[in-house]
């Protein structure tokens, strides 16, 4: 671990405005150190979010920065890596953007299978607006809207993603530094679609899934095929401890960037492509006809 | 509207209509037999209007041929070719004295004067009933006078490009057969060649184009350096997504049916960050549904391009139809301030253009750009005479960035900063969808905020000074002037060639947003104006009266799904001058 | 089979839109013939669509209709049965509409759980539109849109809906046609939530998967048990022939509309009930501490 | 923004300001105090301004106290707590000669003149550091000679609803420290009393409410029957949602929060269609995405309320900031033509009272309502004397139907079909978002289509006429009248207070689409019309001008987030008038 290295990615001047404790410092930290030991340089990493405590993280990298809409960071995200297959691409957010006001896209990118690293910061909770409930929420988790407690089941990311065949699917905690460093590592290094759904502590509207309870409620996965989709589903869908690692994962398929024809037939970047006017000419006669 | 009664002879052109279910091959028909015609010398217009069902239902198409150029439609049929035994019924208000019907009169059960042509049992002569079509077209093209042998040559190319080599022999036949058909009826007298006087063929057409609004604005997007759209299907603004599909490889586009609109806006968005020019195609719900990114656009200062393609709402409406409805809506959509530009081709040549223009204005200026047009624009087309590729390599309006870039630099002209793309030079390229500093991260510093909607905002006064001026048609010394906008244009150009007035002149408006101030002196100098607008509410109308503070009290106005027909409309506006002796 | 009865449910004078042929018509039989099989009245039925070829199958229904916007069926359809619990709600739709646009209600009515039945005519294309893929297109699919075919893989409905839990998860083949009104009657009957995605052969624009692919591809599920979750997940990711059944089911979960507290405490109708005066009183005086 | 000297003695109240970072309890301060205060005789007034985060940053609450009813913030400080370092740079602008700065001095690190009182050592005597806003309730209250007994008493009750039964001893030790620390204050001669010379206290205010907007606004829903709201949370508009969820059980009320907006916005007009009287409650962004399913309740005619409060635009902007930018997009939003209401209270009463409004028209009239909004009527509040809960049983516009009920029947009065619901009644219920039939089926039959739009469009007569008409304050026989819509009337109102000239008024709009016929005549009357609005481009002023055809040439515009300051708002008024000679 390079601790050093992780400064090439640390916004200078800046504080980020989250909670004292919040999870999200450990998330920032572990992401620069990512990066960092990928020997990426900030000009190679495009991090696209949406709007949210989690989604603030790009605020506070040395990266290009696309801080788009809530719900809406994996569109534009796809897009910019069709665009540009040369960058690495990593779409951020939490939990209720990405499966809550964000979940369409979230069910459709995994179809489309980009080369782009998903993390979700998963809280349990919407923190910037204030503590109501996420699509993670547990039943019965009360707050100002939910005063009789969450009356709908949780979503579990993991579970959806194996069932659509995502390409990498894993979960960690951010209370486990390292583990989460490797795993956002791994993410990062896969050729296609990577999730990583993060447990991450909010101390100001989260009482119930705190630091102690994700520690007491997590275990590491050991000796799991993560080739195996059946059992992946079935550790995906243990109820008790929830295990954190890699869950499923599949090399082979090919990323919509391949299979876009646009890179094959030419590969200068799009914006210094120019217009085959010829062919256009040649087209527009064809309306002679 | 008003009723117009069927004067063949007094007109320059024949109208020819075809109607009967979906599926019955009515579109084959326009296709070749325009195609046939303007290979044989002749003008053509073709438009069509159709139910939001794949089968059955009550379709037509009109065909206007004329020996001078000839581009809107028209109320009155001359020669009606009814497929199906609801035809008749269905365009039985257009249908004047000296119509000529045309069809299986056992199929038909009307009490109508029809000319019998056995369509059905020809083609199963031939060999299979699906050649009737082909009859038709021979026969249309026979009683036009066409030329058979450029029909021959073109039909056998049209089917070869589709790889049915073994029908191209049997459609031949039909081709053959319907023209001889006509032969037949000309010479029993039952079609009076005399009634189409003017027809008269030139060799100068021959390479003209025909394509509709569909194609002209993939074309433009082409020509404008496009190469990204995401979209999500939706009438009529699909055909521009299929176009530059069935193109993509040509001219290296990436094409992407998005899950959703939101997806799609958000998606072209991201591809304009990444060093794209992108566009999504869609229409009213479909955009509404992009509103929200319309506004990230306008914050971040991202260059994007929006065909709006218009059809009857609210709602889901009138699906397949066509109305200039979502003007109002492309104006405010998306919440916040921030400017952007309103295009609304009224032809296919300018569809075409502006589609460039957009490109070239949205890279340039940093903002969204529309290209409003409607379900006749997308399904309309007429001889032109050419397309012109552009002349240049597409201007970028991008930079390569330097270590300390930043996004948006205070201080620019007119407030732009230069656009850099990642990837693209040392710098990082940051947007944010929250208010933002120069370097692009999140702000609430209020002086900061301030400058920032002023620099935003402040592009608008070029935006006014490169406004493009609208079209003025007919006579500068006008008393009445005719006000339209978008797909009206040639519509309303017959409609006051038709009423031949001395002090008449049509006032075009390409750019509906903002507008040019010249306008405000076009309008002034008339005594009468009248608004002529494909919707209830009048909202071009409405907005020149807010953009120049000339308010305007004649107006004519539709919104049943269909277009304005020329000689309709045309009666409309002589009894509209006539009520108002001369007020503004 | 009391076809007989169905004419309670048939629209009188009106001819449905679709194409001769069209699987459309055996799912609209099916479904007037289970509703019919139910004893339910016309008056008890409201059936929420949204847009395309399948949504259009309440224009020729002798029920309530709500016929809302593309892709937008759940969320209405929700709230129509929270109001009045009593009606029989359905929701009704193409693989677009339900899986495509509308793919964020999908995932977040399962986690409700609400009453509803929801009907989704999967022809693996969009109709209406004239023929473009839809997210249950196979790869290399082609279409004037996806002129080199489909290059997303195909969106598994039933799996999905078992990650996410749902409380009645099945499948059919619209040719089958005493099965569909067999499993549509059973969907009615579940209190809870119940997808229904029913193959369904687009004659016009899917040249693929059409009824002869249907019949030749798919196979009934046999003794196999409903509750087990993950068998029932094995099941639906199996590739080669598909099978047709009840895939899962989970009786006991409690349904929205029940958890909802206005109906615990009050019985009247929503549309009868007058608000609390004097407690509204009380609660203004709140406001002078 | 110009600067106003700080001049406390001219004053008729005293303004104090606490800031300190989000965290540090500035709102339970607010809230104590406001309440205490009141409770011993005052009128107050409090508003705050915050960041977007949770915890850190610059946040400052103002509360204005005085013997007469006070309902806007200025800019002017009289009294300001400091909490952290960064408070007294945050308010730097705003800080005058005469102003009193009371706070832990070894914490501030600045050279103003500070009163030092060491809450944190305070507090840490009492047991925990989290008393030191306890303290300085108890400080200012002693200050401002507050009833300590009504305090306690009220500490009390407040700590017990809360169930933390074991602070409750500790926090009124540390009220009392806090008074007698006002009270050394005092005796040290370190503030004089005599800076508050017009503070006098009454009685008859101890029974007035207090409550803010976003309270009001979820009241008036209740008292406008309200029994469904399906939201997507969203500054500033989830106060609202909170509310009537903390209610829900008392008036039995659906509350869901959706997964996005556009379920929520369908959920409501699918309540409604089963009966219920269902809200939205949103901000920019949120409504946004709602735009298509507000077409759905035009083109259905579906009954629905929206309330949106305003933020600070495009895209995420200012989230916790607020603006008047969205009303051009409520205007029109959704694609198609369909009538609308937009509402836009001044006050907390018209925010009660409007929103009951809005319920009876949109069920009435089925049609969208909007409540229009923004994050300063939010949370702001001040005394009010009462809110009258309704006299008689919701009225509601719906029929138990017939077998042969038909949705939307034509003919109806002013384009109204009565209204059924299903399962009430034989009659089936069926509504369609594609054009339709009487019976609610689609069609695409062009006459029907024509009739079925004029009837949507025809409520537009009844909806103008029943418009509501603006409020004029000040001189009937004025030369100068200033207009405002929405929050902005207090503000204005103590403006023109302020400049105390007898020729000027203001004419305030609580409802601005259809404006009333009348505010024509309002305008006319005047030599000049200074529009005031918290935005950039004068959204208003433009609906103004095209609804009435008169220009408004002087605007006064704020957009940087925050709301104007009634003592500035005057300088700029004065400074407007001068400018221009009496000119319209
Ligand atoms: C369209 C839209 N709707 C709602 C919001 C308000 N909003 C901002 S962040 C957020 C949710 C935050 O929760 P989450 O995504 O879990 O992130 P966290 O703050 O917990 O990290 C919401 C609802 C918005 N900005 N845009
Ligand atoms: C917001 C919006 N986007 C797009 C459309 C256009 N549209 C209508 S139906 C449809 C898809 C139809 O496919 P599917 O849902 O599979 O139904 P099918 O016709 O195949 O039964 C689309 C894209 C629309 N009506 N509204
Ligand atoms: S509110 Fe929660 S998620 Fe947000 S910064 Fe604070 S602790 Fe973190
Ligand atoms: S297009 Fe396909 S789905 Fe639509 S009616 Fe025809 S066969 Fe059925
Ligand atoms: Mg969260
Ligand atoms: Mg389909």
């Amino acid at each position: 671990m390079k601790e050093k290295d992780a400064i090439n990615f640390k916004q200078k001047g800046i504080k980020p405005a989250w909670c004292p404790g919040c999870g999200n410092f450990l998330i920032l930290k572990a992401l620069q150190q990512a990066l960092a030991e990928l020997s990426l340089k900030p000009q190679q990493v495009v991090v696209v979010s949406g709007i949210g405590q989690a989604a603030k993280t790009p605020q506070y990298l040395n990266v290009h920065m696309f801080n788009g809409l809530h719900g809406r960071a994996l569109p534009p995200a796809t897009a910019i890596k069709a665009c540009n297959p040369l960058l690495t691409v990593i779409a951020e957010g939490g939990d209720g953007d990405m499966y809550g006001e964000g979940g369409n896209h979230f069910l459709h990118t995994i179809r489309r299978n980009p080369d782009l690293t998903h993390l979700v910061h998963n809280n349990m909770v919407y923190g910037l607006t204030k503590g109501q409930a996420s699509p993670t929420s547990e039943p019965g988790f009360k707050t100002p809207v939910q005063v009789d407690g969450v009356i709908s089941e949780p979503i579990n990311p993991v579970a959806l993603a194996i069932s659509l065949d995502a390409s990498f699917v894993a979960r960690t905690f951010c209370g486990n530094l390292e583990q989460t460093v490797e795993i956002i590592k791994k993410a990062i290094r896969h050729p296609g679609y990577a999730l990583v759904d993060i447990f991450q502590p909010c101390v100001t509207f989260n009482k119930i899934n705190t630091f102690k309870w994700f520690q007491e409620h997590t275990y590491f996965l050991e000796g799991h095929d993560v080739h195996d989709r059946n059992q992946a589903f079935l550790r995906a869908t243990e109820t008790g401890k929830l295990p954190l690692g890699i869950f499923y994962q599949h090399e082979k398929k090919k990323t919509f960037e391949q299979k876009l024809t646009v890179h094959q037939e030419q590969k200068t970047p799009f914006l210094s492509r120019s217009i085959n006017r010829e062919r256009l000419e040649e087209l527009i006669k064809t309306r002679q006809f | 509207m008003k009723k117009v009664i069927s004067q063949i002879t007094l007109e320059q052109d024949i109208s020819i209509v075809l109607c009967g279910e979906a599926g019955q091959g009515i579109q084959t028909v326009e296709q070749l037999l325009t195609r046939m015609l303007k290979l044989s010398g002749y003008y053509v217009f073709a438009t069509k209007e159709y139910m939001s069902r794949v089968r059955g239902g009550s379709n037509s198409t009109q065909i206007r041929v004329s020996s001078k150029p000839i581009q809107a439609p028209v109320s009155r049929i001359d020669l009606l070719i009814p497929l199906d035994k609801e035809a008749i019924n269905h365009v039985s208000s257009r249908l004047g004295e000296r119509i000529i019907i045309i069809g299986d009169q056992e199929k038909l059960d009307t009490d109508k004067k029809v000319i019998n042509v056995s369509f059905l049992k020809m083609a199963q002569e031939i060999g299979k009933a699906i050649y009737a079509n082909i009859i038709a077209v021979g026969l249309l093209l026979g009683l036009l006078e066409g030329d058979i042998k450029a029909g021959r040559v073109f039909l056998k190319d049209y089917f070869t490009q589709k790889k049915k080599e073994e029908f191209v022999a049997d459609n031949i036949k039909a081709l053959e057969r319907g023209y001889q058909e006509a032969k037949r009826l000309i010479e029993e007298n039952l079609v009076q060649v005399g009634s189409f006087p003017h027809l008269k063929k030139s060799s100068k057409v021959e390479n003209n184009l025909l394509l509709n609004g569909a194609e002209a604005i993939g074309l433009g997007a082409i020509a404008g350096g496009c190469n990204f759209i995401s979209s999500y299907p939706m009438s009529p603004s699909t055909g521009v997504l299929v176009f530059l599909a069935q193109y993509a490889h040509d001219f290296n586009i990436i094409v992407e049916q998005a899950e959703d609109e939101i997806s799609a806006i958000n998606m072209a968005i991201g591809a304009w960050y990444a060093g794209a020019r992108a566009m999504v195609t869609t229409s009213g719900g479909g955009f509404s549904l992009m509103t929200e990114g319309l506004s990230l656009a306008g914050m971040i200062e991202s260059p994007l391009v929006i065909h709006l393609a218009q059809r009857p709402g609210p709602a889901t409406g009138l699906p397949t139809r066509t109305e200039q409805g979502d003007l109002h809506l492309a104006l405010y959509a998306g919440h916040g301030e921030f400017p952007r530009i309103i295009l609304a081709p009224g032809n296919i040549e300018e569809a075409y253009q502006l589609m460039q223009k957009a490109f070239y204005w949205a890279d340039q200026f940093q903002i969204p750009v529309f290209i409003l047009t409607d379900q006749y624009t997308m399904d309309t087309y007429y001889n032109i005479e050419r397309l012109s590729v552009p002349q240049e390599e597409t201007v970028r309006f991008i930079i390569k960035t330097d270590y300390d870039y930043q996004r948006y630099k205070l201080g620019g002209k007119d407030g732009l900063s230069p656009r850099g793309i990642p990837g693209f030079g040392e710098g990082l390229v940051r947007v944010d969808s929250d208010e933002h500093d120069e370097m692009g991260l999140i702000t609430e510093d209020m002086s900061i905020r301030n400058r920032m909607v002023e620099k935003r905002n402040a592009k608008w006064h070029q935006l006014k000074k490169e406004a493009l001026i609208p079209t003025l048609t007919g006579t500068k010394d006008y008393r009445v002037l005719c006000v339209g906008w978008g797909s009206t244009y040639y519509i309303i150009k017959e409609a006051l060639d038709r009423l031949d007035k001395p002090d008449m002149a049509l006032l075009h408006f390409q750019q509906v947003y903002p507008i040019s101030e010249t306008s405000i002196d076009f309008l002034k100098r008339a005594k009468q104006i009248i608004s002529i607008e494909n919707n209830y509410s009048g909202q071009f109308s409405q907005l020149l009266e807010m953009q120049t503070g000339i308010s305007i009290r004649s107006r004519i106005l539709k919104y049943d799904g269909l277009p304005f027909y020329a000689d309709e409309l045309a009666e409309e506006i002589k009894d509209v001058i006539e009520e108002n002796g001369g007020q503004k």
